[in-house]
């Protein structure tokens, strides 16, 4: 495969890019396969990476009804962060955060990582002390997070609004600054890439009917391009979680729900890091094209439509005027909507099912795209060895079971 | 300046009104009507800015929000300044400001142009291919590339400062919307009128009429009048209907699901300073919930992808007549026609009927309509047929065209041959504007004749009428838009008859004969050819090709991956063009390339808008007691608790927040202090079940409990975590008072009436919440009793009589209150609820009374201080929704005993019943003076260890006690309960961890004495 | 009466407020506090006849009210009623009431301090309520004697449209809004009725809150 | 926003509900007996349904009773409201088109955006 590089770039400059090899293959489906991955997003297309790369797995394929990286990884806010309280949480999200930097240089290509820095900001005494409990914890894990005082908020993002007779001052923040953004379909793209030039069959448009068992075991799948044999097979399909999950009779302890993200008209460089901020239900950041970046809370209604509320866009405006008052004039420009699967507990499912060979992951609620690589990393390693590893393990479904719940309902972005 | 290109006695512009504004500092002179757009032609100017990516210069090229790149920044106060406007939208006015964006030093002399001379190593995508480092040259990544890039993108600046302007929305409902005033949508208007429906009108430039505005008005007649006359006729009959509003300045930016669709009013932008009327917002957004909605919003032109298609001068066919017809301005002195189907040709037309120069068409056609030909003959216009332009000359703006025909195959034949001209009026063929259909979900279908998609199968209660229809001949249009409006009206359930239409004659050009052509051919390699489909984005036909052949061949990656379509206009005259390509690149018919997803808003809408009214004073409720007034009074220091703001504590001048508490926290336990406790959440529990449902409620039991006691109550999930506590006191047998938490108040009602109606509905009670019906002061302290037997009256507040736990009703002046001896500091304590009205005349009594006695008010944080010494918990704070009643090492208040009640099984789970499970415990620190951090990491070394450092648990609560003279701290620790006694560390940033013992947390019982 | 404690002075929520009206009788915006409030539920048959007795009034229909000269009672729910009366005429209410009800499933309540009474009347009332309201108030679709409980703005309320736009000066409306809520809403409402002349009202702030 | 015909109430916006999610979910009698699993079952486990699904709303503004619906949730169709209790009536609604679940219109997914030539030739 052609490498990727500047001088590469001139050199078909100058040949009127004729000679650029394709990204990815368009292979019809095997007839059998010893691993299928349903769902090319982000994760699930890391999964196939790493299984290709790390476990040998190169007799696989990713099976995506759509084309790859059109669901939720095409549509969120790329927020890259890993200042999560609770042990079990920081040790994936910072094994992310580890994988994603170098990442496009492994993939050999840009995924435009910007360690921008993320701010978490807190606006009363509640929120004060669970930031702080979080830093704290953070620091003891390892994972890099500080404390700042509302002027140290300012002087690190100067355009916010710190003054004390808004309806929620900003009293600190937490400021995680190898945190930050990157470009949801570079990392898409690349994982394709990078997957399909180690074998793996990338299948888009072609969708999944069903999943055939015996005896309790995985034996394939039904696809809308025919069956395919496999003994492995394994979810990452984001909102739809539980419709692949009802083809075994499974269910999970999620529900999916729209989830709304908008952007406004390119402007010059305005905002320099990624701001959120739970009581007033703002974050934001401004995308290397110019565009503030703007999530909005979810819908409390479950739903598959991809299409929010425009009064949950409305009250999103009201609080990003709250810290950024100089942003009312700007005007947005493009909205939409995609399927967030939230667990209960705010953490996902990285897990083993009551059918052997089924595999899940899912339920990364508002908060999956920063933990894209350490998510498929982990994943890749379950599936190649039927038992989950140190990260993966307290994720498993049977935590609703025994109560072990992993509660990150203070660690997750604004929409719970 | 003179105008030279406005022609004398056409257009709509008010020619007695002058008007003059400034771009880029020169004064350029119009009139009343305008658009900047059009006083910019008018004057000669066409080139306005600069492209996103290349830097290339970029003319108006349609005339209305078709317009791709035409953008402008208005004004250059840092508070109001409005980036990126399009000037072919903004009217003109005195003192209106205006300048070229995204180019330095000058729109002339732009060093970003740079770009466009390396455009060949700077493709779709490039930016994929580099900058992400490499294993020689680590640092060559992209935090090195992106600030330059960031620098480089993004088009006008916003402002800095806070947007001085206002904003509102409003509801409304109405019958049948009708999107757009052009000639269907007023035939739809007028006719849902006549039934009396409720119809709303909206149209977004400053005029009714639409498309009858760019017709020339000697062509046409309706009903024998004018177009224009007709117009006036059917707004005149709308006025006579007072259930009729029609807004014009105004967009229906986004259809939402059942018929609910925004619109965004500019109420003042286009007017001047003096004429702005202060009480009127800037713009306002009208929330419309409508049983019907008619679409009329019409059809966007798209031009023709040929080779140096970008340069200024290169503008819309029907744009070009629009200026000429609406506002009287001939864009050009010597126009050149190119076109693929008879619609342009009016254009031609209309120029010489105007008197202007025709250079001639140039149609990519090989048959084309005889009578047209030959009208174009006697108007003395050179037609070339089956003839294609090949490329174009001019750097500001195009002075000549080359143009070669074509053979039978559509390729390139012979020799280029020059054309001058100084405007290109192009035309690819008409797209029915199906973006607002697309957003309701509607399903489209591909038109052959058209060569583009119109409204297929409808989803919401809504129909097209019109041009967005795919209707052309005015007669039609006419027609379908009264059909439109009286099946709406119908459809609302309404009664109307239908009245003849009024005739059409025109000589305007009505056919199409369109033969689709995506991409025109230019002779030269691909590499060679600068046919740009997306003209703000910068998006050639040659980047949508190599996406298809790099594998970016659905239509959404191909988008993503050139930003085709995805600049502000959103690739309103691009889009259908570029699925063409793709469709032609990979060998496919258009719809099974399909199209990208029409998304909201149809154009960009201000973001204060849509915040609307509810932003800073108004943002939230600032919900206050009935005693906030004097908690302002005493210039307390508040705090914001849900929507509730709570004095936190009362300073004296000069005197710290940290003193003051202390001082508060002091004077609660050795003489006496009040707190203002209204906000927390009160029920009113009645019925002959209460007491099962109480039981079932709470954690522990409730079947004793006598009249006239009260009670403390742990709330949980079914989860089995705690979720909320509080007092409930028994009233009679089957009355009770219930109390819950400030922040739990709603959610705890909700809960209780939700298990109530669907899972005990056999269950007699009824629940009432009284939150805001009683004002509660709290006194406590050594002299509490004195103080309020000084103001109660009919309680007999001896001990004896009147013991803990338990309430009685009373009066004070007169007016019935109800005192509940309860505490929350471990004080002798008295909670006097009073109807509210009157709590700020009791609180000012009991000031009073209590001044003798040294009565301190005091704050929540000195109530959370004084709690923290007595170890009692907050629901929240010592909690975080992972904490059993176990864990909180208060299993007394679980009955084993009774039966079920909420979240109980989960308490025996497996994972619940962990004996390692963190517990709540009191921490002395060996540092009496040392007060932890809350939210701090206990760990179980003196030293800190290299990460990841394993955590015992955190601090919960920590204070200097000034009633014990050291720091306390409540902690969740792991098995804390088998720990007394044991010391641990809490770890701190850049410093030592600090020793401290492990003790019970009920700190005014023995536990200092144990650990000293 | 204990000797230390003054004449008892009551104060509504929007006591710092005084009514506002807009120009040419377009707008009028008061208070008007310290009616009787009482929660009543309870089986419309089980409480008909005792509200019957106490007030004269008839059971109202879903969404809809009864009213005379001295009381008006507001359907709340299917088993929720509104009742309310005269200035200080709650005491006398809740016995009476109690007195009729007594022994039987139901709950009385007084809600007397809970909400307080904003008026909104005038030519402008119903585009001034439909700034906050998503309510259809079309005169086809919300007539007078007519209840919803709903939201205005963030503030929740119940509206009840108490005269016709037939009488003089356009429609009378009230909204019960709760104490915390009353000077949210009072200046809401001015704000969305600037457009029409109302001066506009800012909400009491000025809350210190830097440490 | 949804119109929501509260059955009290009748026709309110959405702003007036608060979800409750999944209906017809009841709470165990004997949860003593049941095992770990079973309760987390109904504490945890819903079926979170692409399509006709039977979901609770309360009417928090107005006469504050929670009541059930009839949702497709892949289009957000209503297709009816009933009481607490009650059982869900018999509708008809949208068959998936897609073996994802997309119905043939309404949902906004890419596979159902364009009609197709059975639609075409239908119409």
């Amino acid at each position: 495969m052609k490498r990727y590089s500047a001088l590469e770039l001139i050199r078909q400059g100058l040949g009127g890019h004729r000679g650029w090899d394709r990204v990815w293959r368009k292979p019809e489906p095997k007839p059998s396969y010893d691993a299928v991955i349903i769902g090319g997003g982000g994760h699930g297309l890391a999964t196939a990476y790493y299984l290709a790369k790390l476990h040998g797995m190169t007799n696989i394929a990713v099976v995506e009804k759509g084309w790859i990286g059109g669901g939720n990884s095409g549509r969120n806010t790329t927020i890259i962060r890993s200042n999560y309280l609770f042990d079990e949480s920081a040790a994936i999200y910072n094994h992310a955060l580890n994988l994603w930097n170098g990442l496009g240089q492994e993939l050999n290509f840009n995924i435009m990582m910007s360690h921008r820095g993320v701010l978490n900001l807190a606006h009363d005494e509640g929120e004060m002390r669970q930031l702080k409990r979080r830093v704290e914890a953070n620091r003891l894990n390892g994972v890099d997070s500080e404390w700042l005082d509302a002027k140290e908020v300012k002087n690190f993002c100067p355009s916010i609004n710190i003054s004390g007779d808004i309806r929620y001052p900003v009293l600190g923040g937490t400021l995680q600054r190898s945190g930050g953004v990157n470009r949801h379909d570079g990392v898409v793209w690349g994982y394709a890439r990078a997957a399909d030039a180690l074998g793996v069959d990338i299948l888009q448009q072609t969708e999944v009917t069903g999943i055939l068992t015996e005896a309790g075991e995985v034996t394939g799948i039904e696809t809308t391009r025919g069956t395919i044999r496999t003994p492995k097979v394994a979810s990452v399909t984001a909102g739809h979680t539980s419709v692949m999950a009802s083809m075994l009779d499974i269910r999970l302890p999620v529900e999916s729900h729209p989830l709304q993200a908008l952007v406004s008209e390119p402007i010059k460089p305005i905002l320099n890091c990624v701001v959120m901020s739970n009581a007033v239900h703002v974050y934001c950041s401004q995308s290397d094209k110019g565009e503030l970046v703007i999530g909005a809370g979810i819908d409390a209604q479950l739903s598959y439509t991809q299409r929010g509320n425009l009064d949950i866009i409305e009250h999103q405006m009201a609080s990003l005027m709250e810290l950024f008052p100089i942003f009312s004039r700007l005007r947005m420009m493009r909205q939409w909507g995609g399927i967030v699967d939230v667990c209960p507990d705010a953490s996902p499912i990285i897990s083993k099912t009551p059918v052997k060979g089924f595999y899940v992951n899912g339920g990364w609620g508002t908060g999956g795209w920063k933990a894209t690589p350490g998510s498929g990393h982990v994943f890749a390693d379950l599936i190649a060895k039927d038992e989950p590893n140190r990260i993966a393990a307290p994720f498993a479904i049977d935590r609703f079971t025994t109560g072990a719940l992993v509660a990150e309902h203070g660690a997750a972005a604004v929409a719970h | 300046m003179s105008q030279p290109y406005r022609i004398p006695g056409r257009g709509l512009i008010n020619r007695d009104r002058s008007v003059s504004f400034t771009f880029d500092g020169r004064e350029i002179p119009g009139y009343e009507g305008d658009t900047i757009a059009s006083a910019l032609l008018a004057n000669g100017e066409i080139m306005v800015g600069r492209s996103f990516k290349y830097h290339r210069p970029r003319g108006i090229v349609g005339a209305g929000g078709d317009d791709p790149a035409a953008m402008v920044q208005i004004g250059s106060d840092p508070a109001s300044t409005d980036p990126n406007v399009m000037v072919t939208t903004r009217e003109i006015h005195a003192g209106l400001e205006a300048r070229s964006q995204n180019c330095w030093p000058s729109l002339k002399h732009d060093v970003g142009v740079l770009n466009d001379v390396f455009m060949r190593f700077f493709p779709a995508g490039f930016y994929y291919k580099t900058f992400m480092g490499s294993d020689r040259f680590r640092w060559l990544n992209w935090m090195t590339f992106e600030p330059f890039i960031r620098r480089a993108a993004g088009l006008g600046k916003s402002p800095t400062k806070p947007d001085p302007d206002s904003y509102e929305s409003v509801n409304r409902h109405c019958d049948v919307l009708v999107i757009g005033a052009g000639p269907a949508g007023l035939a739809a208007a007028a006719n849902a009128a006549r039934s009396g429906a409720r119809v709303i009108l909206v149209e977004e430039t400053d005029r009714l009429g639409g498309s009858l505005n760019a017709t020339d008005p000697d062509g046409t007649t309706i009903g024998g009048k004018a177009p224009a006359d007709w117009i006036a006729d059917q707004t005149a009959k709308l006025a006579e209907h007072p259930e009729v509003t029609v807004l014009t300045q105004t967009t229906a930016f986004g259809y939402y699901a059942m018929n609910f669709v925004g619109l965004i009013e500019r109420v003042k932008d286009h007017l001047p300073e003096h004429r702005r009327d202060r009480r009127q917002p800037r713009q306002r957004v009208w929330r419309v919930r409508a049983k019907q909605v008619v679409l009329a919003t019409g059809a966007i032109e798209r031009p023709l992808v040929f080779n140096e298609n970008d340069r200024p001068g290169i503008m819309l066919a029907g744009a070009v007549r629009t200026f000429l017809n609406r506002y009287g301005v001939l864009a050009g002195k010597r126009v050149l026609i190119f076109t693929n189907n008879d619609s342009a040709w009016q254009t031609a037309f209309d120029i010489r009927a105007a008197g202007g120069e025709v250079a001639g068409i140039v149609d990519l056609r090989r048959e084309l309509n005889e009578a047209m030909a030959l009208r174009a003959l006697k108007a003395g216009i050179a037609v070339y047929p089956r003839t294609a332009i090949v490329g174009t000359h001019g750097r500001h703006r195009i002075d000549s065209a080359f143009v070669s025909s074509l053979d039978d195959n559509g390729n390139v034949r012979g020799s280029r041959s020059r054309i001058e001209c100084d405007l290109i009026a192009v035309s690819g063929g008409w797209n029915p504007n199906v973006a607002l259909f697309a957003q309701s979900r509607g399903k489209l279908k591909w038109d052959e004749e058209l060569a583009s998609f119109r409204p297929g199968l409808s989803w919401q209660q809504e129909r097209s009428a019109g041009a967005c229809n795919g209707t052309l001949e005015l007669q039609e249009v006419l027609a379908e838009g009264s059909k439109a409006g009286l099946e709406a009206a119908r459809a609302a359930d309404f009664t109307v008859r239908a009245i003849r239409q009024p005739e059409v004659r025109t000589d305007a050009v009505e056919t199409l004969n369109l033969v689709p052509v995506w991409q025109v051919p230019s002779g030269l390699p691909r590499e060679k050819t600068k046919a740009f489909v997306d003209l703000q984005d910068d998006v050639k036909a040659s980047d949508l090709q190599l996406a298809t052949e790099e594998g970016y061949d659905s239509v959404e990656h191909t988008k993503r991956y050139t930003t085709q379509g995805m600049g502000t206009d959103q690739g309103k005259i691009s889009n259908v063009n570029a699925f063409g390509i793709m469709a032609e690149a990979r060998g496919i018919t258009v719809p099974e390339v399909g199209t990208t997803t029409f998304r909201q808003p149809y154009r960009p809408v201000t973001i204060g808008a849509l915040g609307g009214q509810h932003v800073g004073a108004h943002f939230m409720p600032r919900r206050g007691t009935p005693m906030h007034a004097w908690h302002l009074e005493q210039k307390a220091i508040f705090e914001p608790v849900g929507d509730w703001l709570r004095a936190r504590a009362y300073p004296k001048p000069g005197e710290s927040f940290h003193d003051a508490v202390q001082r508060e926290a002091k004077a609660a336990r050795t003489t006496a202090g009040i707190l203002d406790a209204t906000t927390l959440g009160k029920i009113d529990i009645r019925g002959k079940d209460a007491r099962t449902f109480l039981n079932r409620v709470y954690t522990n039991a409730w079947s004793k409990l006598a009249p006239g006691r009260c009670r403390y109550g742990l709330m949980l999930g079914e989860d089995g975590m705690v979720s909320d506590d509080g007092v409930t006191a028994c009233i009679a047998d089957d009355h009770f008072h219930m109390t819950t938490t400030t922040g739990g108040a709603a959610s705890v009602l909700q809960k209780l009436e939700d298990y109530l109606q669907t899972e005990w509905p056999d269950l007699d009670v009824w629940l009432t919440t009284v939150t805001e019906q009683w004002a509660v002061a709290a006194v406590c302290g050594p002299k509490a009793e004195e103080i309020v037997a000084s103001v109660v009256e009919g309680i007999d507040l001896d001990p004896e009589e009147f013991p803990f736990m338990t309430w009685q009703d009373g009066t004070v002046g007169g007016i019935p209150v109800r005192v509940f001896r309860v505490s929350f500091t471990g004080e002798t304590s008295y909670e006097i609820n009073i109807p509210a009205t009157y709590g700020r005349w009791l609180w000012e009594e009991l000031i009073a009374a209590g001044k003798p006695h040294g009565l301190t008010p005091y704050g929540t944080e000195a109530m959370h201080l004084l709690r923290a010494e007595k170890g009692f918990i907050i629901v929240g704070q010592e909690t975080d929704g992972t904490v059993t009643p176990g864990d909180l090492r208060m299993d007394w208040a679980v009955a084993k005993k009774k039966g079920d009640f909420i979240g109980k099984r989960s308490l025996s789970r497996s994972d619940t019943v962990r004996d390692d499970r963190k517990q709540l415990v009191g921490l002395l620190t060996v540092d009496g003076d040392h007060v932890p951090m809350e939210g701090a990491q206990i760990i179980g070394t003196p030293e800190e260890p290299a990460p990841p450092v394993p955590m015992l648990g955190h601090v919960t609560s920590a204070y200097f006690s000034p009633n014990l003279g050291r720091s306390i701290a409540m902690a969740m620790v792991k098995r804390g309960g088998q720990r007394m006694g044991e010391t641990v560390w809490i770890a701190r940033l850049g410093d030592k961890p600090v020793p401290a013992k492990i003790v019970h947390y009920d700190f005014l019982g023995d536990a200092v004495g144990e650990a000293a | 009466m204990n000797a230390t404690v003054t004449a008892p002075v009551r104060r509504s929520p929007l006591a710092h407020r005084s009514a506002m009206s807009a120009p040419d009788d377009l707008l009028h915006l008061s208070e008007r506090a310290f009616d009787a409030k009482i929660v009543l539920r309870g089986l419309p048959e089980v409480l008909a006849p005792a509200i019957e007795k106490v007030t004269g009034l008839a059971m109202p229909e879903a969404t809809r009210s009864t009213a005379n000269d001295a009381h008006r009672l507001l359907w709340q729910s299917p088993d929720e009623f509104l009742l309310l009366g005269p200035v200080d005429g709650e005491p006398e209410l809740m016995t009476a009431l109690t007195a009729e009800l007594d022994g039987r499933h139901v709950q009385i309540v007084n809600v007397t301090d809970y909400h307080t009474t904003l008026v909104l009347s005038g030519p402008k009332a119903r585009e001034t309520l439909m700034t906050l309201s998503t309510l259809d108030l079309h005169p086809r679709g919300f007539t007078v004697d007519q209840v919803a409980g709903t939201t205005f703005g963030h503030a929740l309320g119940w509206l009840v449209q108490t005269g016709d736009d037939a009488a003089e000066g356009g429609p009378v409306f009230e909204v019960l809004v709760r104490w915390s809520h009353a000077d949210y809403l009072f200046c809401e409402l001015t704000h969305g009725a600037r457009a029409f002349g109302m001066p506009e009202a800012r909400p009491v702030s000025g809350e210190l809150m830097e440490i | 926003m949804f119109v929501i015909d509260c059955p009290n109430c009748g026709a309110r916006d959405q702003s007036e509900f608060t979800y409750a999610g999944e209906a017809h979910i009841a709470r165990p009698t004997d949860s003593e007996n049941m095992t770990d699993a079973e309760w987390a079952e109904f504490v945890f486990m819903r079926t979170n349904t692409k399509g006709l699904f039977a979901e609770r709303w309360w009417h928090a503004t107005g006469c504050r009773k929670f009541f059930n619906m009839l949702r497709n949730t892949a289009t957000d169709e209503i297709h009816a409201v009933y009481r607490i209790g009650e059982k869900p009536p018999k509708v008809t609604a949208d068959l998936p088109a897609t073996p994802a679940g997309e119905a043939s219109i309404g949902s906004g997914n890419d596979a159902v955006k364009i009609m197709t030539r059975d639609e075409e030739a239908a119409s």
